[in-house]
């Protein structure tokens, strides 16, 4: 389904890597593994299309992104290291126009229970600004509970700032998005409790 | 008595509109900034025992926050 | 090394120090509530009064005709704008020196109705101006302060309402309102030179040359109401403050019971 | 195909609510720019009269200016922007909706209070119907340009002033057909002219500048 | 004591100088504001001269105001300050080594561009010096006292706006002295006296807003 | 060292804890621990002095922190959530701004070498804008290399988008400071390598 060819990706004057070409057809999770800095963010936002690769092409069921942008976003949910969350609308304000944003509407109750669900029943009504660090990640990762829909999850350190009992919760959900059928991309430096191990994707092998 | 008539009152002396434009206004304002002020003093009472009722943590009598000291 | 316990109340650490025992929130709370009432009957009283005076015992003007009625607003609003301010950056000088936390509400709770004096002094004063000087308004030195007055007002409230934490607004409130009122003198006189300095503007205030003796008494009257009912309104407004802070303590639970009790 | 205008709409608009001192805010910087000029030009009450409707213009081309680079910078340092990139709905629409927020925000307030300014500065009340009406097709220009502004400096450092400097000259013509219609009006040479660009001037904008700010917005993010 | 006082200074510099636009950009505006007048007011010679020097101060006034907003935000958001607070030195130290180099940066083109700009409205010679005088004068307080308000509004969602709500008002009798000692100088009352005036404010701001402005900090941080 | 007394902790009409209190005598490390949300950042913000306590006092040696700043902050580093970055600068001249501001003046060649030693020899001389997640974290955390000198070091999630290595690394530094009698106080939802396991302060327990 998606899949890149002979991607480069060049920032300032460095090259991150180049020659990268992948595709992953099944469903299944992939983790981009590798140290700080070698360029796994840098990859999965050229997954996205929200930066071009200085050279190569992604494809989304063998027609380039950029050309079919509307399909493939409508197939695809990112979370990036930004929450994306507003400091003064409430989690289910932010958790509702994020839903909006992306094309859908679940609905106030779809949007409350997914909050519920992620641990945050007890902030509904509080505003963005004051939650704590992991209370703030996980009003972005409530997205994740209404978007089973979507096949493609790219999830960048989706992990940071959540205590274990959530990344387990989290590793759960990811697991189950695969075995129906979903394909999840995601980065990260902890090691989270997965059943079956995820394929990985050294970036410190390709890069230059 | 000033005023031969109501109708001389109301008119004061050809000013009336900006002589009960005046008063008007300020009637409003001091009708208004009563109307808040209690209505918010209600409100408090009962939003504060709504919340107490809601998490009854917040206010705990027998141990609650100490003032501090000042 | 550590013992995370929770702690009985004491008692024996309370107040000690009398001086500061009206500061106490939990004090002054029921002395406002038994006031207030008082004073907004008086003011009601006082202001019936002076109305009377003004509208069917004092004179017509010679000079103004009916106009100057406006007066009896007029000019208790502006006294009364700026008493209000002083006393505002008073409280908020106390509060920051002694930190005493009822002082903040007290210059919160007073804001608004200076607010509302000064915008009424403001409203009074054109609506006066247009039939005596033909125009609703001129950039004359004391109309012009008494605008900025209102802004200094409106700078406050708008700060602290945008703060949520009720600490950082008192303190920021207070640090505004002090810088405030050292800038008020400075405002004043300039703005006076400024205009005198200028051709200053072809009309200026021109006060009856002998007021009546009933017009000053009415006006007296209309101003001691205006005190009254500063004092009522504020001391309503600072017991909604005061529940709000203290809304952890025993007492405004207590006190919260006894309403509910009552309703 | 409305959900994402909407949605941004309501969110905009609940935002405005939410920090409601903000509308207000806006208002009071309009009224205190326009209140300083006496005090940097003297009290003449002739020559105050004679630069009232300049002013007002004036005072409310800064102000509009001065909201602008808040329209998007929020949503981007949060992230919020780059999630609506990837909605698969156009990015002009909810473009639109997030200028329209704004200007009822922070126009329509300003179009509301001139009259009552322009009275401070003695300006005849024949002339104040002309005020507001170039006040409200001009202010809405003011903020779809600026948007396109705004979306072009996101991100940069000096982003508020280079944005000034950015969109500045392109308000010039509006400032100059907006103070010239009630230049002309008080002349005496009516002001349907001024005011039918203006309007021209509105639509023209509506049509193109959000294509132009979607693609600055897409720019930003790369 | 003067480590953090010269660290600040340096490193403001240093990013003033790094994002080099923003020197020319702060400029720019306060030339294009006064260069709007012109298209707003309209164009006669006479007319305009008379309002010189006040369009000029407004104009300084405002593109301080513009860029004040900046003065703490971003060493607030990436939790500079909160490492500053945490310093052993005095606050109010650094706090004024930070509105210092804020001056270099943004009042100090100000001044020296104003003379080639008040040349432009036809203003007589002989009156350049006193309106660079009053400005060198000027800006610094303004700059001090704006100070103060970025601090109280540090964080607060409508902080540019609420920001120049409060400090408007205190920012007046600087823009009465100042544009009144160019006014005094042509009407041939000399100077001297608006010009002292102005000294003495300058000293008393120096002397007490970073204090103030020290204890916002702290506040805002809470 | 440290003694807290009764703290008590408000947030909005929420009450984290009340009646904390700990003292730390000897040197050692404390790890703050607790579900999101529970107060950790808000207990070191206490700590720290940067936010004021409902109730309760923080002393350092015996003294209470508000009446004695000056010596407390010259004995105190803390790191929080947010890196203290400037955009701008490099990652050089942030840390040697880092180090000014907080009173000392380790000279650029103590920061670049600490800088080598973190890992970021690389990237010098790029503006921190540009760094990865990852490389700005390591940037703030330079400064421990140059603090040695600091009793406390109070350090909030400091492992946060750390890879696998760096984690380690930071994990033997924090050891070795504890060791020459330094006290450290973090938290961490993250495993981390400790030779010896930390004292644990579980806030779940205190929490109201
Ligand atoms: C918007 C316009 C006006 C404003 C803002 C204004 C403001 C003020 C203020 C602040 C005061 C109190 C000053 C003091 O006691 O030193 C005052 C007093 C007074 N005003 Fe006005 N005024 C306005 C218009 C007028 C007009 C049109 C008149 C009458 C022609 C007037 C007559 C008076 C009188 C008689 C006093 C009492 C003077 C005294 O006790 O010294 N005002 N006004
Ligand atoms: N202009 C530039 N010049 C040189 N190098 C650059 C430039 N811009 C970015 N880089 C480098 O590109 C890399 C970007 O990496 P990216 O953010 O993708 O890393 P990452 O693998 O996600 O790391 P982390 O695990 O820390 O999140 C960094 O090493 C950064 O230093
Ligand atoms: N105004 C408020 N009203 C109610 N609750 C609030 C308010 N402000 C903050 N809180 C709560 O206080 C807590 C703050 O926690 P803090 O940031 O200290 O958590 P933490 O233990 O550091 O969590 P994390 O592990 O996620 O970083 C959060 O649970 C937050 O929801
Ligand atoms: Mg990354
Ligand atoms: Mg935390």
């Amino acid at each position: 389904m998606l899949e890149a060819q002979e991607l480069a990706c060049l920032k300032g004057d460095r090259l991150l890597f180049r020659g990268l070409s992948m595709s992953l057809d099944v469903s299944g999770m992939l983790r981009v593994a590798g140290p700080n800095g070698v360029g796994k963010t840098s990859l999965l936002r050229i997954l996205c299309g929200l930066t071009m690769p200085e050279y190569g092409m992604v494809r989304w069921h063998g027609e380039d992104i950029r050309r079919d942008r509307e399909r493939y976003h409508r197939a695809l949910l990112y979370l990036g290291h930004a929450p994306a969350l507003n400091d003064l609308l409430t989690p289910l304000e932010n958790l509702r126009f994020a839903c909006a944003s992306g094309g859908e509407d679940p609905g106030a109750e779809a949007c409350r229970a997914a909050l519920v669900r992620i641990g945050l029943g007890g902030q509904l009504d509080l505003p963005a600004r004051v939650l704590s660090q992991g209370q703030r990640r996980r009003v972005g990762l409530a997205r994740l509970f209404l978007s089973a829909a979507r096949p493609c999850w790219i999830l960048d350190e989706p992990f940071t700032a959540l205590d274990v009992a959530a990344v387990a919760d989290l590793t759960a959900t990811l697991e189950a998005h695969c075995e129906a059928g979903g394909t999840v991309i995601l980065t990260t430096h902890q090691d989270a409790p997965f059943t079956r191990a995820p394929r990985v994707l050294d970036l410190s092998g390709v890069a230059c | 008595m000033q005023w031969t008539s109501w109708s001389a009152f109301w008119d004061m002396g050809g000013a009336g509109p900006f002589v009960w434009g005046s008063y008007a206004v300020t009637a409003v304002l001091v009708a208004l900034e009563l109307f808040f002020v209690l209505r918010r003093r209600k409100e408090t009472v009962r939003r504060l025992s709504r919340l107490r009722r809601v998490v009854p943590s917040a206010i705990e009598p027998g141990g609650a926050v100490k003032e501090r000291i000042e | 090394m550590m013992n995370g316990t929770e702690t009985e109340t004491e008692d024996g650490t309370k107040r000690s120090r009398s001086l500061l025992r009206f500061a106490a929130p939990q004090v002054f709370y029921p002395i406002a509530g038994r006031l207030a009432p008082w004073f907004a009957w008086l003011a009601a009283g006082l202001c019936v009064a002076g109305l009377w005076i003004g509208f069917f015992v004092a004179p017509t003007d010679f000079q103004q005709g009916e106009v100057y009625r406006v007066i009896f607003i007029h000019v208790p609003a502006a006294w009364m704008s700026m008493f209000i301010y002083l006393i505002m950056a008073f409280w908020a000088a106390v509060g920051l020196v002694m930190n005493t936390r009822l002082s903040f509400m007290m210059a919160q709770a007073l804001a608004p109705t200076g607010a509302m004096f000064c915008f009424v002094s403001l409203w009074t004063g054109a609506l006066w101006g247009r039939p005596t000087w033909g125009t609703y308004w001129v950039w004359d030195a004391r109309l012009t302060s008494q605008l900025l007055l209102l802004f200094l007002y409106l700078g406050f409230i708008a700060l602290t309402q945008a703060i949520e934490d009720s600490r950082r607004s008192d303190r920021a409130g207070a640090i505004i309102a002090l810088v405030g009122a050292v800038n008020v003198p400075i405002i004043y006189f300039s703005v006076q030179w400024w205009n005198t300095l200028h051709q200053g503007a072809s009309v200026s205030l021109t006060r009856a040359p002998s007021m009546a003796s009933t017009m000053l008494v009415g006006m007296l009257l209309m101003a001691l109401a205006a005190w009254a009912y500063t004092f009522a309104v504020s001391f309503w407004r600072v017991r909604s403050l005061i529940l709000e802070r203290e809304r952890h303590t025993e007492w405004v639970a207590a006190e919260l019971d006894e309403q509910e009790a009552r309703a | 195909m409305l959900g994402p205008f909407l949605a941004v709409l309501q969110r905009d608009l609940t935002l405005a609510w939410r920090g409601r001192a903000d509308v207000l805010v806006t208002l009071a910087f309009f009224v205190i720019v326009v209140c300083l000029f006496p005090f940097g030009v003297g009290a003449e009450t002739n020559q105050l009269r004679a630069i009232a409707p300049g002013v007002l213009w004036v005072a409310a081309l800064l102000s509009t200016l001065l909201s602008l680079h808040r329209l998007f910078a929020q949503d981007h340092a949060d992230g919020t922007l780059e999630q609506l990139l990837l909605s698969p709905e156009p990015t002009a629409l909810w473009v639109l909706a997030k200028v329209l927020a704004h200007w009822i925000v922070t126009g329509l307030p300003l179009v509301i209070a001139a009259p009552g300014l322009a009275l401070l500065f003695d300006v005849e009340q024949g002339a104040l119907g002309v005020l507001v009406l170039s006040l409200a097709l001009g202010s809405p220009i003011l903020a779809l340009l600026g948007a396109v502004g705004a979306a072009l400096t996101l991100g940069l450092r000096s982003g508020g002033v280079l944005l000034a400097l950015l969109v500045l000259p392109l308000f010039v013509p509006v400032l100059i057909f907006g103070a010239g219609a009630v230049d002309s009006h008080l002349g005496g040479t009516g002001a349907t002219a001024h005011l039918l660009l203006l309007g021209g001037g509105l639509l023209g904008a509506i049509a193109m500048t959000p294509f132009a700010c979607a693609a600055a917005l897409r720019i930003a993010m790369e």
